[in-house]
């Protein structure tokens, strides 16, 4: 093929490429826009006090606190055992 | 002895080409960016010690029987590594800004004129005597402007295997480079005003929201644009994995040890392709500029799209995150949100800029969709 | 423009069957079924991705030089994907409830009356007009009834390939419907006063025991019956890396990363089978029916044997521990103790239910391979 | 083949396959009991103190002790200083 | 009935050969050295159940289509097994000690003048009757001597792919028996006062040595060797990929998961290679005999170099350490340690032995790569 | 091949070897120094005190310590309300 064959038909790409890039990425624009509003009209979101809440207040397990109680009072020991 | 005079004949010494010496030091100059300059380092490590093991005279690495024809042959040509990278990165990919924001979408398209402005010129090089580049070559070359690596190195194995090593190379080098060749050009677009601008903050978005999203993704493809569903759909399993909460195990060994080992697979079967003749050529240096060029047109494109949005829509765009559409996640938005502290020390846009950031990769799978079915 | 015409022209839209359209929905309902049901995720998220893959018009899935193909090929037409799985499923398998009672192995045994039974049920579909299943064709389905997996899958490739799709899809969804399917017949079998029977409780197993079991059950196998040795022997080997304690990072990758690479491949390879004209068909109907009926038989077989082995045994024998013989672990054994909960709330029959749920995979791995020898 | 024979052949492969599944697994129940027999006799269960005794009292390492030592007086001062 | 009789006939117990009992006695006898004596198990666990496997009457495994047939065709054949063993070694490597003293690597050299007396040794025993080893027979059988498994089954895949089986059960076993076979050798050597000798503590390593050594060690084996450099090749970049500091996520992959997947099938594939018909021969006796001399002679001759040098250095030299150059990592660093203790309880040589145990795998390597260009 | 033949190729191969064992790790012995000297002189090992001191000294975190503090709080909550 001529080199300016090539050319036209590059051009051509570049055009369609371009057109259904956009076109595409327009579509999914207005599905994902679509898709949000029906979730958030049939599941609004939920403030999910119970999921954070833990997260942020109760980060300390049981167990920590059992083995840093018990980690203290080993600490008293030694303390009072090496007269610091 | 004569054993000793065998073994000397087959001695590097004694059967090193020009080609292959020039190659070796490719390779310890690709392994020298990825460590001491940090490009790239998960890929460029592997190619470039790939490029080495692949030029060592006598080696045979790359010939039948050799651990690098093998990797080649069994996950490259047959497009199966890029392709379970792409799923690793989907299920590392947090689509939530791009739900928030879904317009980001149009900077990853705009950022794709990068892609086919690097095809017309690729062309164009035709009249430079010495390239003789077809519709495939040039398709393969301008997906360097995609700014995605396994997207780059699945269209290169199907339309031009033989220019493979130096796209990958190309593509990853450029990806590295971003921090160097995008400011510029986002600053030289922009005024000081514009890269100012504060954008709202993004809106929550739902588990819901984020599970469906892949599949929509992955249905638009279907309909539109079978060609790409290989790379969409299996980014899209990655994702889904990762968000529908049910099967952590997978998706955490498919973005870690699953993607881990097939990278060092890929990174030296990528640099099984760059022996001397296929990297040593004129049409390299054609793929190194027009790299360039390619992620240079892109990052204006996308910067340009994000002012036009800015003018004609009803919030405040920056358009410095056009700059993000490029894709290479996620070292463009990190560029972003430096280029924007530095014209406002209390703007972030990382976050603004992770959506047209992700964009950018389902532009650049949807444009590789595109040369496959018309080119391919 | 010749370029959007050609690309109109390999869009979904343009292409798609209504079959394919039917399979999509398919995959998109397994999809469902695993992410808001909780139906064995990890199989049917990508079983039913695969699904939709396979059924995108020009996505070339399937075709040589498409990524299902390749995985088809090389993991599931071989069968090493499932023995794969196998291993990493005696990885995590302890079989110290069954050491300690080794009785319990009768109960595995009498769950398998749902295969042979399902089996002699598929030929006699064959007086309904649309039915020719061949022996083969019968004992591959049947084999949905052992309640397991990977021996599905591994007896289906090897005995009818081209119904793999749908039997693995029907072994799966009726495993994750254990806990619906089973409790009715369960109770319709059983007494309130027997569902109230407190068993003994079991005693320690040293490490050595737990070391010489697997090795005895391939012993056993070995001697009576080769053709089960590739499932039985891949399974004694995870669970002997396990028990040794000399090979723990061998036996924990094996358990993890491994087991969880192959789960997404295999799942992506059964959904390769489910092609619109593989899956659309009469068969596919028989087979749905033909599962249900061969969980259903299993569960009661083991009940009663439970039962009878309740009178003629010295110690006590709840008789709802037979219904975790059909294997499908560990959901069956949890099924038994919530059943057995509900008649005595102070009855935790979870470790005496593992004894019988290990060994009906024992005892569906055995039922396969007297199937292989005699049908295969 | 006519649908009867493949009728007989399923039956007798029912007969054959129970047959064998329960005779299997019954030598195997059999195989099983001996085995533990045998190991129980040359290798009794041994109370195995020495294994059990560190899991249930010494879960705190010595490091940890002495992180949370240091927590605890690095807690102290900030304490201090805050004026609480 | 019929199915009985035709089960009966595809039963172990109506079709074994005396030599498969056999066979399945060595497999069984390789587990029990493996896990009650703590013999290589990460090796020998896979070894011997992959033994007993094959040598099931009518278990197929080796067959095509079974099993241990794919995995042996895809992963031993090809030598890309042994070579991503070799990489995860290297990424488990520290050559800090050897890069610290490089004298060391002379250790490292002597010690294989174990493998290439061997070599003349085998020859030697073609004068007795039943013994007809050819070069490339006499040269794979002698690696045993490099005390290393990757590369004894690497060389013996390529050499005598008929003798692998045994070739690596002396390997491996050897390197487990070497708390054994070394220290009477050791002891026989060397005076109390040179095993008293203490030495000068090694200097500190920067990370640049540490990420130029493979590098330089890869520059030199393309010069030198090239046949060498799919072994050492791939060790280096293991090796790189640690030391480097930038592809972590890269380097722990290969250190554990990937290579631990690998383990598992090499053994396999190598349990594979113990059918009767190959393993019991006379050949495998002599194979065993001489790994054993082999293992000796290298001890030895490590043991008088590590003395010479210690008389014409100036730095002391305790000869122990010569002992260590035979390679198996890190076991025979540890027995010269503790025969140093022996002498000298407060002398820890452990540093010491690293620099020419890591010298003996990299002699090793080179010594495989002679063999394979002067005979293979 | 004759036996003896073979025996001569082997004592060949065993001196080849060597030599080039021997030759193949002298060189790299040498290299090995040379790099070790021009690295060290061009790049002195520094004493790296910036990367050694946290692990040392820092090995609590802040979120320990908060944690930690959170734990002693709750710790003699717990004992004032059990009396202890
Ligand atoms: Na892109
Ligand atoms: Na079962
Ligand atoms: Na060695």
């Amino acid at each position: 093929m001529e080199i300016t064959d090539l050319l036209v038909r590059s051009g051509q790409l570049m055009a369609v490429g371009m057109l259904v890039v956009f076109g595409f990425l327009s579509i999914l624009v207005f599905c994902t826009k679509l898709l949000s509003s029906l979730v958030l009209k049939y599941q609004p979101l939920a403030p999910e006090p119970a999921a954070e809440l833990p997260a942020s207040e109760g980060q300390i397990s049981p167990q920590t606190v059992a083995a840093i109680s018990a980690a203290i009072v080993q600490y008293r020991k030694d303390k009072t055992n090496t007269g610091e | 002895m004569d054993g000793l005079m065998t073994l000397w004949q087959s001695t590097g010494l004694a059967n090193f080409a020009l080609g292959q010496v020039l190659m070796m030091a490719v390779g310890g100059l690709l392994l020298y960016l990825a460590i001491a300059k940090n490009f790239e380092p998960l890929l460029l490590v592997p190619i470039g010690f790939g490029a080495i093991l692949t030029n060592i005279p006598g080696g045979g690495f790359t010939e039948v029987g050799g651990m690098l024809y093998y990797i080649y042959e069994a996950g490259i040509s047959t497009g199966v590594f890029p392709l379970i990278i792409f799923m690793g990165v989907g299920a590392m990919t947090d689509f939530g800004a791009l739900i928030a924001n879904p317009k980001m979408l149009l900077l990853g398209a705009a950022a794709q004129f990068g892609i086919f402005a690097t095809l017309f010129g690729a062309i164009a090089l035709n009249f430079v005597p010495g390239f003789e580049f077809s519709l495939q070559d040039a398709s393969a070359i301008a997906i360097i402007g995609g700014a995605d690596g396994p997207t780059a190195i699945f269209l290169a194995s199907k339309l031009a295997p033989e220019l493979l090593g130096a796209i990958a190379v190309a593509a990853y080098s450029y990806m590295a480079l971003v921090p160097i060749i995008q400011p510029p050009i986002m600053k030289a677009l922009t005024s000081e005003q514009e890269r100012n601008i504060e954008m709202a903050q993004l809106r929550e978005v739902s588990r819901t929201e984020k599970i469906l999203f892949p599949l929509a993704v992955l249905l638009l493809t279907i309909l539109f644009l079978p060609a790409s569903t290989p790379l969409v759909g299996m980014f899209c399993l990655g994702n889904l994995m990762k968000e529908c909460g049910v099967v952590e195990r997978l998706s955490k060994t498919a973005a870690n040890e699953l993607i881990n080992i097939v990278t060092i697979f890929l990174g030296l079967g990528v640099g099984s392709k760059l022996s001397a003749e296929k990297f040593l050529t004129f049409e390299t240096l054609g793929i190194l500029g027009l790299g360039a060029i390619a992620f240079s047109i892109g990052t204006a494109s996308g910067v340009i799209m994000a002012k036009i949005m800015n003018r004609f829509s009803s919030d405040n765009i920056n358009p410095l995150i056009g700059a993000a559409g490029v894709s290479a996640v996620p070292m463009a938005a990190r560029v972003v949100n430096k280029v924007g502290l530095q014209a406002n020390p209390h703007n972030f846009l990382l976050m603004h800029a992770m959506g047209p950031n992700v964009a950018g990769v389902l532009g650049s799978a949807v444009a590789a969709g595109i040369l496959l079915a018309l080119v391919g």
